[in-house]
């Protein structure tokens, strides 16, 4: 018989390398002649997004299209550490070192226009649709490439700049665990149904509802392909995948024995975003890599006991752990 | 050392070959074609997946010479910057990639489907793509990208 | 290794011997040679005998040529109206790259416990037309399957044969997963009905032991009767003394034992012509 | 103009993906380059008694064999350098690398290694982590990390935990564990390292942090860092298992001795055996709550199977340990994690980083609570999340963007209701 459930995971995840470890990202920018301009910094993007994060913010300071900036990531010779793509940190870490390196040179933009236009302040100068000039009198603005492009002929004038960014924490007392260790931190809750067979133990995820609070969002796309991502992996772990020892030995080295989840066994998935503004945050944002997967493991165990009422505490919840708990329960243990 | 002869992309190759080798070796190391990813050797995933007489296959379960006299599609035979496949623009304008080491062999899966049933359900959709493993994606973005390319493919 | 690519029936039988191995779809022979299991001296190609690439109805039988693709089958209408079983199972077989490249031929020749397309022929009555140097033999695919080897040194498998029979036939499997997944357990089912009896039954089990089998004793109590819920959870609770017993001590026992009985749920609920929805 | 940021903006690098043109690190050739293989462990724990690599260096096209001898700095990690390059004697997991092959080609190479004649001696090995943390169990690692296996524990404490037992009126207590499990990335480890015309060191790889790799290749080769460039190329999927060094190091190696570009491809089965893995976890949770469905007492252990090598286990079985409460304040507590070294395949990162095990425990107490207490999962979270001012369990003050109860009530309308189950 095929009976269904729902079940909610609710869950938290500090991100950063955390504990008071020096946490630092770096970034180096350039404006170009034409005004386009190049962000290096070493954080790699290893198919979240974060080179496509690091060009919006530079988009955005500078008043110009993603595709003018260059980004430019991860080759030793050349950028500066931006520390590992791990622990959902570039997004507020190197987001931060890049925002801070663009606002530098923006600044120097600023400066050399607020000299141009004559204006009093570099503050009236604003960069917006590829345009620099004086805030709110179009007559007083040029294009910016016109104005890199002078700036350099013209005065040897040049719009460069670094920056780093450090999070701050603080490493726990190891006597007692106190201490600030994480910042910023990330929420998440997902509610999963499921259809579990009681004939054969087999467990369906139809649907997860995910809601996630990363701040601020800074691309729609990457953060719906997050939560996707996660959640697969989240189904993956809490149902599927097992590395198998026999004495230190993996018994299943291999994609045939080692499964993941593929396309039918993903559920529908609806992604809902939070946005509670990080201060510290660029534009607010905090991240959402690790957390985006970690509901659903929760929620599918509780989904698989709302359905047939067995409890599940051990991961995979295979169809022979569930079959087992069935037929405890129908035994009269207490299925947990 | 065997002659194979085949059509790659719409060109002829004349090899010699050892018969023991792998089609995605042939390609990658001979021909240079290296936008077919090995993930797994063993045809389980589906990042080696090519087009052989329009049927989409694992090139690391097939002998090179199983190919001899035969029509095969690889990833770089698709479409480029300038004309680009309707599934490629859809998977860029719908976010279907990201590590992207999956996305020649979906993109090749995907184009197989459409050739054959341009107004696919999403049911064949997902059929269609099953074999084809990915790790970041959660696919729901590749099978909307599918769906999106049908729409461009049928003027719907 | 050479490589020799017969282009007919006869050119292959006379090329076959100790020191070759026929090559079908490869999907499996290709890793064997990777990993060293299979060492031929010569790789017999079979993909140009279009002697074996056949899917006809014929003189009350439907033949199946061995070079037939999981995907071939899976695609024509006419396998599904004659062997259903057989046709379900090429929709879930491997992936759709699998699919398009491995043969039933092959599939019977590399004899996987887990096999897909096993099941369905047992529990359809297939034949299995064999060819060798000595010339054509036609065996019942369950007589075939308790020789130890499977297949004697030169003897290629032509094909297969169904007797049409108007039998209802369905075919379920389980996996770890919906997709790209072996059979933990397989269940094929063939029925002869008059009226609501079921006259006469086949049930045929994959992944139960080293090679699928036809159960004797199932269809034995199973045939003869009512086809209703009774009959159904008779089939179920049956087919997991089956399962016990040809598992024993193994590991897997205690699960599977108890889930074919879901298995075999399924495969009735996919019984051609809707017979399944009666009572399932 | 919009904002760009919260847009949808397109991956700069998607076009070159669906055209097969992004470059990841197999798809590199460069002339002249030879093939490096590894050469791994197949005992759990043993010490090598001899290796002969006679034969393997005479094989005509082969260009070098390393062992141990040939690295100047024995050792890499990202938290203490407790990890051979190549194995010297003391084997502590099925993979160790035990010596590398470079040849004109990669089945020379594999042939090269088949010929190295390896004499050990088999250990008793530890592979169950209670075991591993009994007193007198031979410790994996004096050397580094001293006379225990267990070498991180870290106890969290808070509030007067048998006032929080007196105050709950139902306790919950079970056990729960996790399995280890593989990032299973699509894109198995590749390298091309080559030394280059300045005479640098010059690797390109997938890597998630290409300083730090830099960084342990100078340190393993003894040359400064300036004379090393870790260029990263199109990352197949990392999810933390290409944080700790792999094949790039050893690539570096002999693209170092022979002055021959190196090229290396795991395939998937070397793949699962070349990097870390998420710990396997046990945990045992005793949770108490008010008849108001207020948590009020925790106790948890927790105990993290490290494998044979630190890697990030220290920082995985804190963050396990700091978020063992869940999203949820709990007045009177006491955590203990341990990681604790067996001689199974070594953990390290993986997506979650020891936030993710917990995640299990925590939520289904909270389930089992609210079944006990009659209330629906939805309302005992609600009365217990973190809210801007929650104080955590290490102490710390939530001071904003603490968006979790607007998370719940967007998930709340896909919860059935007992009465809708079928």
């Amino acid at each position: 018989m095929k009976k269904r459930g729902t079940g909610l995971g609710c869950t938290w995840y500090g991100t950063g390398y955390g504990n008071g470890f020096p946490d630092v990202s770096s970034a180096f920018v350039e404006i170009h002649d034409d005004g386009t301009a190049a962000v290096l910094t070493g954080a790699v993007d290893v198919g979240q997004g974060s080179s496509t994060v690091f060009a919006q913010i530079a988009a955005e300071e500078l008043g110009l299209r993603p595709e003018d900036i260059l980004v430019c990531s991860g080759d030793t010779d050349v950028t500066p550490d931006s520390g590992t793509t791990a622990a959902t940190r570039q997004t507020y870490n190197t987001g931060n070192a890049v925002l801070k390196a663009v606002r530098q040179a923006k600044l120097r933009l600023q400066e050399f226009g607020a000299r141009k236009f004559s204006c009093p302040s570099p503050e009236g100068i604003e960069l917006k649709d590829g345009m620099i000039g004086v805030r709110g009198d179009p007559s007083r603005s040029m294009p910016l490439s016109e104005l890199a492009w002078e700036a350099r002929l013209l005065h040897g004038e040049r719009f460069i700049s670094a920056s780093s960014f450090t999070a701050q924490t603080t490493a726990v007392n190891l006597e007692n665990g106190q201490g600030a260790p994480y910042w910023p931190y990330a929420f998440g809750c997902q509610a999963a149904e499921v259809e579990v067979d009681t004939d054969t133990g087999t467990v369906r995820v139809l649907k997860i509802a995910a809601a996630h609070d990363l701040g601020r969002a800074v691309n729609l796309t990457q953060v719906e392909g997050q939560i996707a991502g996660g959640v697969a992996q989240g189904v993956g772990y809490a149902l599927l995948e097992e590395v198998e020892l026999a004495e230190g030995r993996i018994k299943n080295p291999a994609f045939a024995r080692y499964l993941i989840p593929t396309a039918l066994d993903v559920p529908e998935i609806e992604s809902m975003i939070v946005e509670e503004p990080e201060d510290t945050g660029p534009y607010g944002a905090k991240g959402l890599g690790e957390p985006a997967m970690l509901p659903t493991i929760a929620a599918i165990i509780n989904a698989i006991d709302a359905a047939v009422g067995v409890r599940i505490t051990s991961l995979p919840a295979t169809p022979e752990k569930i079959l087992a708990a069935l037929a405890e329960k129908q035994r009269g243990g207490s299925g947990g | 050392m065997v002659e194979l002869e085949l059509t790659v992309n719409g060109k002829a190759c004349m090899l010699k070959i050892e018969p023991g080798e792998r089609l995605i070796d042939v390609l990658r190391q001979r021909l240079g074609l290296t936008g077919t990813k090995e993930g797994c050797g063993e045809g389980e995933c589906g990042a080696c997946t090519v087009i052989m007489d329009g049927r989409t296959i694992n090139s690391c379960v097939v002998l090179a010479i199983q190919a001899h006299g035969r029509d095969i599609t690889t990833i770089e035979g698709v479409g480029n910057r300038i004309r680009p496949h309707p599934v490629q623009r859809a998977f860029v304008e719908e976010g279907a990639v990201q590590c992207g080491y999956c996305t020649p062999g979906m993109v090749l899966a995907a184009k197989a489907l459409l050739d054959k049933n341009p107004d696919p359900s999403p049911q064949e959709i997902g059929a269609a793509m099953s074999g084809n493993l990915c790790r970041c994606t959660g696919y729901d973005k590749i099978l909307r990208a599918v769906q999106r390319a049908a729409r461009e493919v049928t003027g719907t | 290794m050479e490589f020799f690519q017969p282009q007919n029936l006869t050119e292959a039988v006379e090329r076959s011997g100790l020191d070759t191995c026929f090559l079908a779809g490869g999907t499996d022979l290709v890793l064997q040679l990777r990993e060293g299991k299979a060492k031929p001296q010569v790789l017999v190609d079979l993909s140009r005998v279009t002697e074996l690439k056949y899917l006809t109805a014929a003189g009350g039988c439907l033949e199946i040529g061995s070079m037939l693709t999981f995907a071939e089958l899976g695609g024509s209408e006419l396998a599904r109206a004659k062997a259903n079983a057989l046709w379900l199972a090429c929709q879930s077989m491997g992936s759709p790259q699998i699919r398009n490249q491995a043969t039933l031929g092959g599939n019977l020749a590399n004899c996987s416990p887990a096999a897909d397309g096993l099941p369905p022929l047992l529990a359809l009555g297939a034949l299995v037309r064999l060819v060798s140097r000595r010339g054509e033999e036609t065996v019942p695919l369950a007589e075939l399957l308790s020789r130890r080897p499977l297949l004697e040194v030169g003897t290629l498998i032509r094909g297969f044969r169904i007797p049409d029979q108007g039998w209802k036939s369905g075919f379920a499997k389980l996996g770890r997963r919906r997709a790209l997944a072996i059979a933990r357990l397989s269940v094929a089912l063939a029925v002869e009905r008059e009226g609501n009896q079921a006259k006469r039954v086949r049930v045929a089990l994959g992944a139960v032991g080293e090679r699928p089998f036809l159960s004797e004793a199932l269809a034995e109590m199973l045939q003869g009767r009512e086809m209703n819920e009774a009959w159904l959870e008779d089939a179920a609770a049956a087919a997991q003394q089956v399962v016990a017993s040809a598992l024993g001590s193994r590991a897997s026992a205690p699960y599977k034992r108890v889930a074919v009985s879901g298995v075999m749920r399924e495969a009735w609920a996919s019984l051609a012509g809707g017979e399944g929805t009666a009572c399932g | 103009m919009t904002s760009v940021i919260g847009s949808r903006v397109v991956r700069e690098d998607a076009w070159g993906k669906v055209f097969g043109q992004a470059q990841y690190p197999a798809d590199l050739n460069l002339p002249g380059q030879i093939y490096g293989v590894v050469l791994r462990s197949p005992h759990s724990h043993a010490r090598i008694l001899s290796m002969d690599v006679r034969k393997a260096r005479e094989l005509p096209g082969v260009a070098a064999v390393l062992t141990a001898a040939d690295v100047p700095r024995n050792s890499h990690g990202v938290l203490y350098r407790d990890q051979p390059v190549l194995v010297a004697e003391h084997i502590r997991m099925v993979g160790d690398p035990l010596l590398a092959v470079g040849a004109e080609s990669l089945e020379l190479a594999r042939e090269a290694a088949g010929l190295v004649e390896i004499e050990y001696e088999p250990l008793p090995a530890l592979f169950d982590t209670e075991e591993a943390m009994r007193p007198g169990a031979s410790p994996l690692h004096p050397e580094v990390h001293g006379l225990s296996n267990v070498f991180y524990h870290l106890p969290v404490v808070k509030g007067d935990l048998n006032k929080g037992w007196e105050i709950a009126d139902v306790v919950v207590e079970r056990d729960y564990s996790t399995q280890m499990v593989d990032h299973a990335f699509l894109q198995p480890e590749a390298v091309l390292a080559h030394v280059d015309a300045r005479g640098n060191l010059v690797i390109q790889v997938s890597t998630q942090y290409p300083h730090y790799d830099r960084g342990e290749i100078a340190h393993a080769l003894g040359i400064k860092v300036s004379r090393v460039q870790v260029k990263t190329l199109s990352i197949g999927g990392s999810f933390g298992g290409r944080e700790d060094i792999s094949l790039q190091l050893i690539a570096a190696m002999l693209a170092y001795k022979t002055l021959r570009p190196v090229k290396m491809e795991n395939s998937r089965e070397e793949s699962f055996y070349s990097h870390c893995k998420r710990h396997p976890m046990s945990m045992h949770y005793k949770t108490g709550a008010t008849r108001q469905g207020k948590l009020v007492a925790l106790e948890a252990r927790i105990v993290g199977d490290a494998g044979a090598y630190a890697s990030w286990s220290p920082n995985i079985l804190r963050k396990a340990a700091i978020h063992a409460t869940g999203p949820y304040e709990i007045p009177h507590l006491r955590v203990d994690s341990y990681a604790v070294f067996t001689n199974n395949p070594w953990t390290g990162a993986m997506r979650g980083f020891g936030a993710a095990q917990p995640v299990l425990a925590y939520e289904s107490q909270m389930d089992i609570l609210a079944q006990e207490l009659g209330l629906s999962p939805l309302e005992i979270r609600l009365r217990n999340i973190f809210r801007t001012g929650s104080v955590t369990a290490t102490g710390q003050l939530l001071s904003g963007s603490v968006g979790l109860e607007e998370c719940l009530q967007k998930v709340a309308p896909f919860l059935r209701q007992e009465e809708d189950k079928e």
